[in-house]
């Protein structure tokens, strides 16, 4: 076991799947001798050298699209987009060819590739640099869509990723970049597609994703001490969904609440509730509720971040509200 | 800078073709590549006919894209390219599938949405894909290709093969911003991919020149990415097999990517259900009178050719047509089964457990 | 009165807000003399001259992007983007510029623009040009977002786009462009953010959007003659969204159905679903279901296609069933 | 062609600056212009320095790009421009934003995230607005602002003023789609826009040479537009502002775009937490010995204006940097009444009834 921060955990990872496939290779906007924006690909140049780590030109769809082309021609491939904001700029890439390309051409095409992004807000850089689009590519079929939150899952689920014979975003969270976790010596391997249960809890689930995770756990713990008894979920992976996870939660709960980043119209969380409601509506004890970021775009000012963000005491207030009014029927 | 003073027609209007380059019946092609050339001008022209009658016949659905009177830019990069190369084409690209070897039995099977389609019918006639012979696919939306095409490229630079990335793209296709990014990544990266703008003047109902800046809108464009320009007589099977010859032999030798605008027209509207009525009659009888088929006919006429070896092959061709349209036309249509396959590599479509 | 198809009715919307206000003009690819792929509109160069109606080259970054300039310096502005799949290409400018302007200024830029695009399928013209993405504008904050479903709709909707001062994504739906209804005389203006009850009904409730609208209706009947009565909600527009439509129907009818060309995850039908469970959660008798496209790209054969998308009987069999189930609770 | 032979040193490494043009001293600007841009330099430069102060004491969250050592390009067009043309600038536009007469104070209270900020604390560091001056944003994502000043110029042009839109973006802009589809739609439709490359020689990290197909990232692509290419020393403010001049008249007159590469430098790091270590020693020197500070206090001397008048001049502009400051702090962190306004024109963000 070793600490290491999440930052260190996104190389760690990069190199443990480089040293295993010398065939895969890196790209993306100064990811090389830089080693990117938030520094989460620094020394890999130096073990693995400029061919397989390559920096590119401000070209985000000749990169995405570079990362296909040699993807379905045998090359395994991690392109980074540094922003998740400027998937936006190669949208067309993404959604309409790297998504759809194996389906449409009857399975012909594999594309194994992955396309790691700094994702989220916090950090007070504003709207054009601090989205939170796990749902941009939840959206598109033929995306598998991956979200960290700790340094032992990047490295797990980014090495699943790149085995993973289809194209996978993987959203790292630039608000955990600086925490710290254990990770595991030796090769970690995680599969995509299982949501984890970080926290057991009898009296309701709250879902919750990367940065979202541990804000979850705060509330919950504060809710401990009313006596109430929360189950916090990790979902981790939002395509594969590990639904079952989730409804056998609920099933024992009987409450259900999201937690999402994402400014609230269509976010994960509400594919997630409409699965709920459908699934385990017979279990429910009271509407399933969605904790999100307002339906605005994210301030740059630290007190308006800050208030636009679910934070802990607004998923504890929320649920706790809640539990109240449901308790009331 | 290859540009060839004949085009500066395209300058003025009516936009009427060059004059036939004659000295090209003395270009070193071997007789039997001719030959193999004036077969697959038959074969996707005729092609193309009948999928516009099954059209006719609403045996088409969706729509379709012919390249009618532009066979010649396909079939010369087919004679050129060599097996394990890589080819990319869009929407319009029945031409440049068939002259990979593309089945044409599976081809106008996936026109016509049925199970023995080269795709099952899961692509249609925008998405023609065999990677078995090394085409990439047919791409629907403008530019995207080649970018991936550039990947492809990259791909052989680092597998350490010699093999080469063929991409070919419209003449409307030059003024979106991807065409911009793979360009300068390509020589960039110098990557062995070569970029062949059809240019058929039209970028759907609209002349080239009313939305370009510039009056050749690729060869115009090459100083940029600090290549030389190219231009040549894309109706003339020979002119396009020299220089596909000479950019694929260059980029299999490291020397980079090589951007090539070849002039030529579709005689046909746009896709199944433009009649193409913006344009000149002047023009587009100029140009029918310059059809590749026309030109070539008289070129091996001219070195030699019996008149019957052409028909010869002209009627096998029909024949072969014939039974791609029967192998087609009695294809199931897709059902169920195949509907939630093939999305992930396992095989099916499930996102949860 | 006059009957128009949905096709005409975009032309003749789009000429009565030219008479009304001259400063207002459009721009997209081949929208000019050819009068736009679906031909919606036809005529109006003849009427508006060339510097009203102007043709683009193949930039949709661009053309969005001139629009956006131009917005917001005065100029009110229809710009066109053929299928709504391109939006992708010039997603960054939709997303990132245009929906978050206003916000990030706090006010001082507005931008008076409509993006119209030939959205949905049934057209059999494969993955790239088929899509439903009225979701995707929908996630992002800062766009409002249309779907009209009849000619008369068109009109007014449209209308009431263009005189909104914000950027609205106003989706024309391409199966159904041949449709006909009646359009009223003079001068036609809609308010957005308004759903309608195009079917009163006592026992469910569907919603439904564009194309869906008539599979609903059909259903609807076909579930009359079982004696179950469904209420079906043209929902017409997802942001605003008339949440007090959907809530005072549910609240009525205590069971709620989606209807969605979209493919699943995170489709506009699971907000609706979120909103309901939260919101109207003990007027519900059972859980809520959405019938939508599978998540897969749309396949371009008839037989898939017509398979993939959800038809009148698919939306009839999932109503009957759930209701059987939902009453032997 | 307007192309410097003296700019021959971006072509080899080290990219050493090229020698000052003493000739300039001579040139048609009336000396009250040249104070205005010396007094500028000195707001630009000093406003930096301030904002690089203050996020040292963590006032400054988030990121912030100065423009350091190239204060002289928005120098120079701030008093070449016309107060109802519009700028359009990236994140890096601070000095833009003064430049067209933002209030310090009101940026400065942007930066630090306050209620009296420009934009209240929404926007931030990068997207510094202020349409009543002109300063219609500054934009965070490569590329997209190109496309938007073009719309501004069509707007002009409908409305029938002469206003014009000037743009300004980096070197490593110059590589992304939509610099191509600005410049060809920009040309096509002839509008009065002015491009403007400030080419710092660096896009983040990495030197510009090591992503470019030519070695002029902006200049040596004009040809593929059908534009005539102009470089020019962008530390300079008497070349910047005679350009500007040129090229803000042309297309006033109905003349269309231009595209300049102003060659500059800056002299800090990319943003703030970046200390620029990339660079060689030598490289950072030479061009810090040819600062736009030093290079235009020289040239003013040169012409006869007293020393004593330049230091006034700094000192005014320090002690409006000191207000600046002291208003900025003295702002509150914004609040939950702002947080969910100014989404929609009604002033509020409600998506449902
Ligand atoms: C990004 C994008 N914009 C618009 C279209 C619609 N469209 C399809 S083909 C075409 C014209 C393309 O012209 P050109 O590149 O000259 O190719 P050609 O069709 O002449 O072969 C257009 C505009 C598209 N497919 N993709
Ligand atoms: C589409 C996009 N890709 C990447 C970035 C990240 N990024 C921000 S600034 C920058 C470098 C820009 O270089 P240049 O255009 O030379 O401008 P400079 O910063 O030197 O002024 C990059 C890559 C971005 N903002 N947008
Ligand atoms: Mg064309
Ligand atoms: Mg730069």
């Amino acid at each position: 076991m070793a600490e290491l921060t999440y930052r260190e955990a996104v190389a760690h990872g990069i190199a443990q799947e480089m040293r295993r496939d010398p065939s895969l290779v890196m790209l993306g906007e100064d990811v090389g001798p830089a080693g990117g924006v938030f520094t989460p690909t620094e020394g890999l140049i130096e073990e693995f050298g400029p061919v397989r780590i390559r920096d590119t030109p401000i070209s985000e769809q000749a990169l995405v699209g570079a990362a296909m082309g040699a993807a379905m021609t045998g090359i395994p491939v991690i392109a980074e987009i540094m922003f998740s904001d400027f998937v936006a700029v190669c949208w067309d890439m993404i959604a309409n060819e790297i998504a759809k390309t194996r389906y449409m051409t009857n399975g012909q095409v594999s594309l194994p590739l992955v396309i790691r992004t700094a994702n989220g807000g916090s950090a007070r850089f504003g709207a054009q640099h601090s989205q939170s689009v796990e749902n941009w590519a939840m959206m598109v079929p033929g995306l598998k869509v991956v979200a960290p939150s700790t340094p032992a899952d990047v490295v797990g689920l980014l090495a699943g990723a790149v085995r993973d014979p289809d194209p996978v975003l993987f959203f790292e969270h630039k608000g955990l970049m600086g925490s710290k976790g254990e990770v595991p010596d030796g090769e970690v391997v995680d599969e995509l597609g299982t949501a984890r249960v970080v926290r057991e809890g009898t009296d309701l689930t709250i879902a919750a994703l990367a940065l979202m995770v541990p804000r979850a756990l705060l509330a919950a713990e504060r809710l401990e001490g009313d006596g109430i008894s929360a189950e916090v979920i990790d979902v981790r992976s939002l395509v594969p969904l590990d639904a079952r996870a989730l409804l056998d939660s609920v099933s024992k709960t009987g409450r259900f609440f999201t937690v999402e980043e994402n400014p609230r119209l269509c976010g994960w969380g509400a594919e997630l509730v409409s699965i709920v409601d459908e699934e385990a509506f017979w279990s429910l004890d009271g509407p399933s509720v969605r904790i999100t970021t307002p339906h605005i775009p994210l301030p740059a000012a630290a007190s308006l971040e800050d208030l636009a963000l679910p934070s802990a005491d607004r998923i504890y207030e929320t649920v706790s509200k809640s539990v109240d009014l449901g308790s009331r029927r | 800078m290859r540009t060839d003073p004949r085009y500066d027609y395209a300058l003025s209007e009516p936009r009427l073709p060059p004059p036939v380059d004659e000295s090209l019946a003395e270009a070193p092609i071997d007789t039997e590549v001719r030959l193999r050339m004036w077969r697959k001008l038959q074969e996707i022209r005729q092609f193309s006919k009948r999928a516009y009658d099954l059209f006719l016949q609403n045996l088409v659905r969706g729509t379709t894209h012919l390249s009618l009177g532009m066979e010649a830019v396909a079939t010369g990069f087919g004679a050129a390219i060599r097996p394990d190369d890589y080819t990319f084409a869009t929407y319009r690209g029945h031409g440049h599938s068939l002259a990979r070897g593309m089945d044409p039995g599976r081809a106008m099977a996936e026109l016509l949405g049925r199970e023995n389609g080269i795709l099952g019918g899961k692509g249609g006639s925008m998405h023609l894909t065999d990677v078995s012979v090394g085409m990439m696919g047919s791409y629907a939306i403008v530019g995207a290709h080649l970018c991936v095409a550039n990947g492809a490229a990259w791909s052989a630079q680092l597998r350490g093969t010699d093999q080469v990335a063929v991409v070919f793209f419209g003449d409307g296709t030059t003024n979106i911003g991807a065409f911009h990014e793979a360009l300068n990544f390509a020589v960039v990266w110098n990557l062995p991919v070569v970029f062949v703008c059809e240019n058929n003047q039209y970028k759907e109902y609209t002349p080239i020149d009313a939305v370009t800046a510039v009056p050749r809108p690729a060869a115009d464009r090459a100083l940029s990415y600090g290549l030389e320009p190219s231009l040549l007589d894309g109706n003339d099977p020979d002119a396009v097999y020299l220089e596909a010859r000479e950019a694929l032999g260059k980029a299999r030798a490291g020397g980079g990517p090589t951007l090539i605008e070849a002039v030529t027209y579709r005689s046909g509207g746009h896709s199944r259900a433009d009649p193409g009525k913006y344009r000149p009659d002047q023009e587009v009888e100029a140009w029918l009178a310059r059809d590749p088929m026309v030109l070539y006919r008289a070129r091996l006429l001219s070195i030699g050719v019996p008149q019957d070896r052409l028909d010869e092959i002209e009627q096998e061709v029909a024949r072969a047509i014939d039974e791609a349209t029967e192998f087609a036309k009695g294809g199931p249509e897709p059902g169920e089964d195949s509907l939630l396959t093939d999305l992930w590599a396992d095989g099916g479509s499930s996102w949860r457990s």
